[in-house]
């Protein structure tokens, strides 16, 4: 199983770490930019609560202090995950992932909503221990085959990678986007601020999809 | 206000729909990568189509706050 | 390809109008015309637009463009016969999609709507499970070489036919008026979609008619092989129906249900996974 | 019907933590019973450990800003290879030579090597740690900021 997510079109080298672009790596790219772009240019919108039993309504309006941090944060989480989506380095693909997850919960550490940062907490703590079987898998991963790359991986020469390794970075990284467990997530998602709240879910779906293509290689 | 996005989405729409025929003729004939090609359409399809929509009738509405029950 | 595209666009709409249809009947409904969605679709483009007054302008028009973006793309990987994990991660990525729809506009019920859309996440993690156990049989993911593979070893259908049941469930869960339809419940009034009206709602028709067609034509093409074009129609429209009977007959669960049954599904089929695994590879 | 029992604990967010901690010692203790994993003796980046280098246990050999021989997945890339004790500061260098212990510090101040494995070959990884330690401190002190 060589070639899962296609040949790699284009390999970029920082020294030991190659970041390549095989046909998903960089539709996954491609997407996490697009979706950066547009927290960077669109405003946050204005929630609108309806006030029980009447007509009237509110808006929440986010102030300009409030939106710079989570602009901000949004921005990181964006860089973060489309690190993780390249790189071509298991142990670098770890840090990507645990940089995502505290980013994640940056995002919606500065909403006022006692609700969403009840959530965020309990999402905090989880993504916290999460980076021990993370980074667990990665050393598993050099002690048993030798090797991080994960194009060297992918050749079929080294030691086969133990399951073990797999299902923790797996774990891991389930832990950091919360992929199924989505009870806390979808709290802190009530959150105001539209374009910086989806940065959360796009970068946990993709460091999921890309942790499908690195358990398959290997 | 009303001429100025209509003008804007009618030369989006026209800008797509150039862009992907142009990059399907020059596929067709050889003169352009697939790849370069399936970039082009996926860019320029969905610019062209909901500009068009854009086009047809955009903007008589004044902005308005979201629905918020019966 | 730009035909093509517009043809599958016109005929997964066709796909969703029949499906409509089929429910109606079975439900003794006259129901709505096959051809409504086009209607749909063409009326909506034609309705006067403009951004709500709350919504966060430059996502709420920008998310339309990467939603029939995003299955633009898919739809060419399909058809040049890419790789299998570059169309289930789009599919993947549609929660986004529907998630943005739904928080941009700042409406209690869009935001519901994507928040909803961001719980059922979960049911795609069976995809992933089946589409690895496809890699196991076939040694690829690339289309082209599973339509191969099965070319010489006979269709998947009966080869890995637990992997049939999960994906036919995730078929499920994104037509509408399903079991696991969470996102469109009508306590929501339209979901994700209720602040995008006129041409941000024909685009939004647009993609879910690329949508269906790429779904539906993908399952055929992985679990049956390549088929001529006619049969290839048949088979989708044959596909269709009988995701609308599995619709008509059962209720919509709640928005946990219908999560935590799929999240059973998928240990069902890591289970499985697990045995093609030690039994498959030596 | 045990399937509304599931979700009913499941939607709850207070239950998230023991939900995901309880998957994890499931999870450490398959891996337990997996061991033993068999170690791969080609490693890259393998140690020597000198005992008595000022810079122990982060010496690598050979005397600072020159280069020593380590095994890199792709030599080609990175002509620098080695050069680990470049990320001594004029400073660390001055330490090292006066005292013994500047490997008991060496992480505490700036210009000592930041991580063990981050030779100069995996520049990337140490951008991306720093770059989280800055992300978590700028959270820190926005949250300090906003509750004073």
């Amino acid at each position: 199983m060589g070639s899962l997510g296609g040949i790699p079109l284009y390999v970029l080298e920082f020294g030991d770490e190659l970041v390549y672009f095989s046909p998903y790596t960089i539709t996954l790219f491609l997407l996490a930019l697009t979706f950066t772009l547009l927290a960077i240019v669109s405003r946050p919108e204005r929630q609108v609560d309806v006030a029980f039993g009447g007509d009237a309504y509110t808006t929440k309006i986010i102030s300009v202090d409030e939106m710079r941090f989570r602009r901000f944060m949004a921005i990181a989480c964006g860089l973060a995950s489309m690190g993780a989506m390249v790189t071509g380095d298991v142990f670098n693909f770890t840090l990507f992932t645990a940089m995502v997850g505290i980013t994640n919960v940056g995002i919606v550490a500065a909403v006022k909503s006692p609700h969403v940062q009840d959530a965020a907490y309990q999402y905090g703590l989880v993504a916290l221990s999460a980076t021990v079987p993370l980074f667990g898998a990665a050393a598993l991963y050099a002690a048993a085959t030798g090797s991080l790359s994960m194009i060297e991986l992918a050749k079929g020469t080294l030691p086969a990678v133990p399951l073990v390794a797999k299902a923790l970075l797996v774990i891991g990284v389930v832990g950091e986007g919360m992929a199924p467990f989505y009870a806390a997530k979808a709290e802190m998602f009530r959150a105001p601020g539209a374009p910086y709240v989806i940065m959360c879910s796009l970068s946990s779906l993709l460091i999921f999809l890309r942790v499908a293509e690195v358990v398959m290689i290997g | 206000m009303t001429g100025r996005i209509k003008r804007v989405a009618g030369r989006l729409a026209a800008c797509g729909i150039v862009a992907c025929g142009a990059a399907a003729a020059l596929y067709l004939y050889g003169m352009l990568p697939f790849w370069a090609y399936a970039a082009v359409t996926v860019l320029g399809f969905p610019a062209a189509v909901v500009a068009l929509f854009l086009w047809w009738m955009a903007d008589e509405g004044k902005e308005d706050i979201p629905f918020i029950g019966y | 390809m730009i035909a093509e595209l517009v043809l599958a666009m016109l005929f997964g709409l066709l796909l969703l109008g029949i499906h409509r249809k089929v429910i109606a009947r079975i439900q003794r409904r006259p129901g709505p015309p096959v051809w409504q969605e086009i209607l749909h679709a063409a009326k909506f483009s034609f309705k006067t637009t403009w951004v709500p007054a709350t919504a966060s302008g430059a996502l709420f028009a920008g998310i339309v463009l990467v939603a029939v973006g995003i299955w633009t793309a898919a739809f060419f990987v399909m058809m040049t016969g890419g790789s299998l994990l570059i169309i289930f991660g789009i599919y993947m990525l549609h929660k986004i999609v529907e998630h943005a729809f739904g928080l941009s506009s700042g409406s209690p019920y869009g935001k519901f709507g994507g928040v909803r859309s961001v719980i059922s996440a979960a049911s795609e993690i069976p995809l992933f499970v089946s589409v690895a156990v496809i890699g196991l049989f076939t040694g690829s993911l690339e289309l082209t070489e599973i339509t191969a593979w099965e070319a010489v070893h006979g269709p998947l259908f009966f080869t890995a036919f637990p992997a049939v049941v999960a994906m036919y469930l995730v078929l499920l869960s994104k037509m509408p008026f399903g079991p696991f339809s969470i996102v469109e419940s009508k306590e929501l009034v339209s979901g994700y979609k209720t602040e995008h009206f006129g041409a941000w709602r024909a685009g939004l028709e647009v993609c879910n008619g690329l949508k269906t067609t790429v779904l539906l034509a993908t399952f055929l093409l992985v679990f049956a092989g390549q088929l001529p074009v006619l049969w290839m129609v048949i088979g989708m429209i044959l596909l269709t129906v009988s995701l609308s009977f599995a619709c008509a007959v059962t209720p919509m669960l709640s928005p946990f249900d219908s999560v935590t049954i799929q999240s059973l599904v998928t240990a069902l089929m890591l289970v499985y996974a697990g045995i093609v695994f030690t039994g498959v590879l030596p | 019907m045990i399937i509304r029992r599931i979700s009913h604990y499941l939607c709850r967010y207070e239950h998230i933590v023991p939900l995901f901690a309880a998957a994890c010692a499931v999870l450490f203790m398959a891996s337990v019973l997996a061991l033993p994993v068999t170690y791969h003796e080609d490693q890259l980046y393998p140690k020597a450990i000198d005992r008595q280098s000022p810079l122990d246990p982060y010496d690598r050999g050979g005397p600072p800003f020159t280069q020593v021989s380590i095994h890199a997945q792709y030599p080609e890339n990175s002509p620098t290879a080695g050069l680990v004790t470049s990320y001594l500061t004029p400073f660390s260098l001055f330490l090292a030579d006066t005292t013994l212990h500047l490997g008991t510090t060496i992480v505490a101040h700036p210009g000592g090597i930041i991580d063990e494995i981050l030779y100069n070959t995996r520049g990337l990884d140490t951008v991306v740690e720093t770059t989280i330690l800055l992300v978590a401190f700028a959270i820190a002190s926005f949250l300090y900021r906003k509750v004073r």
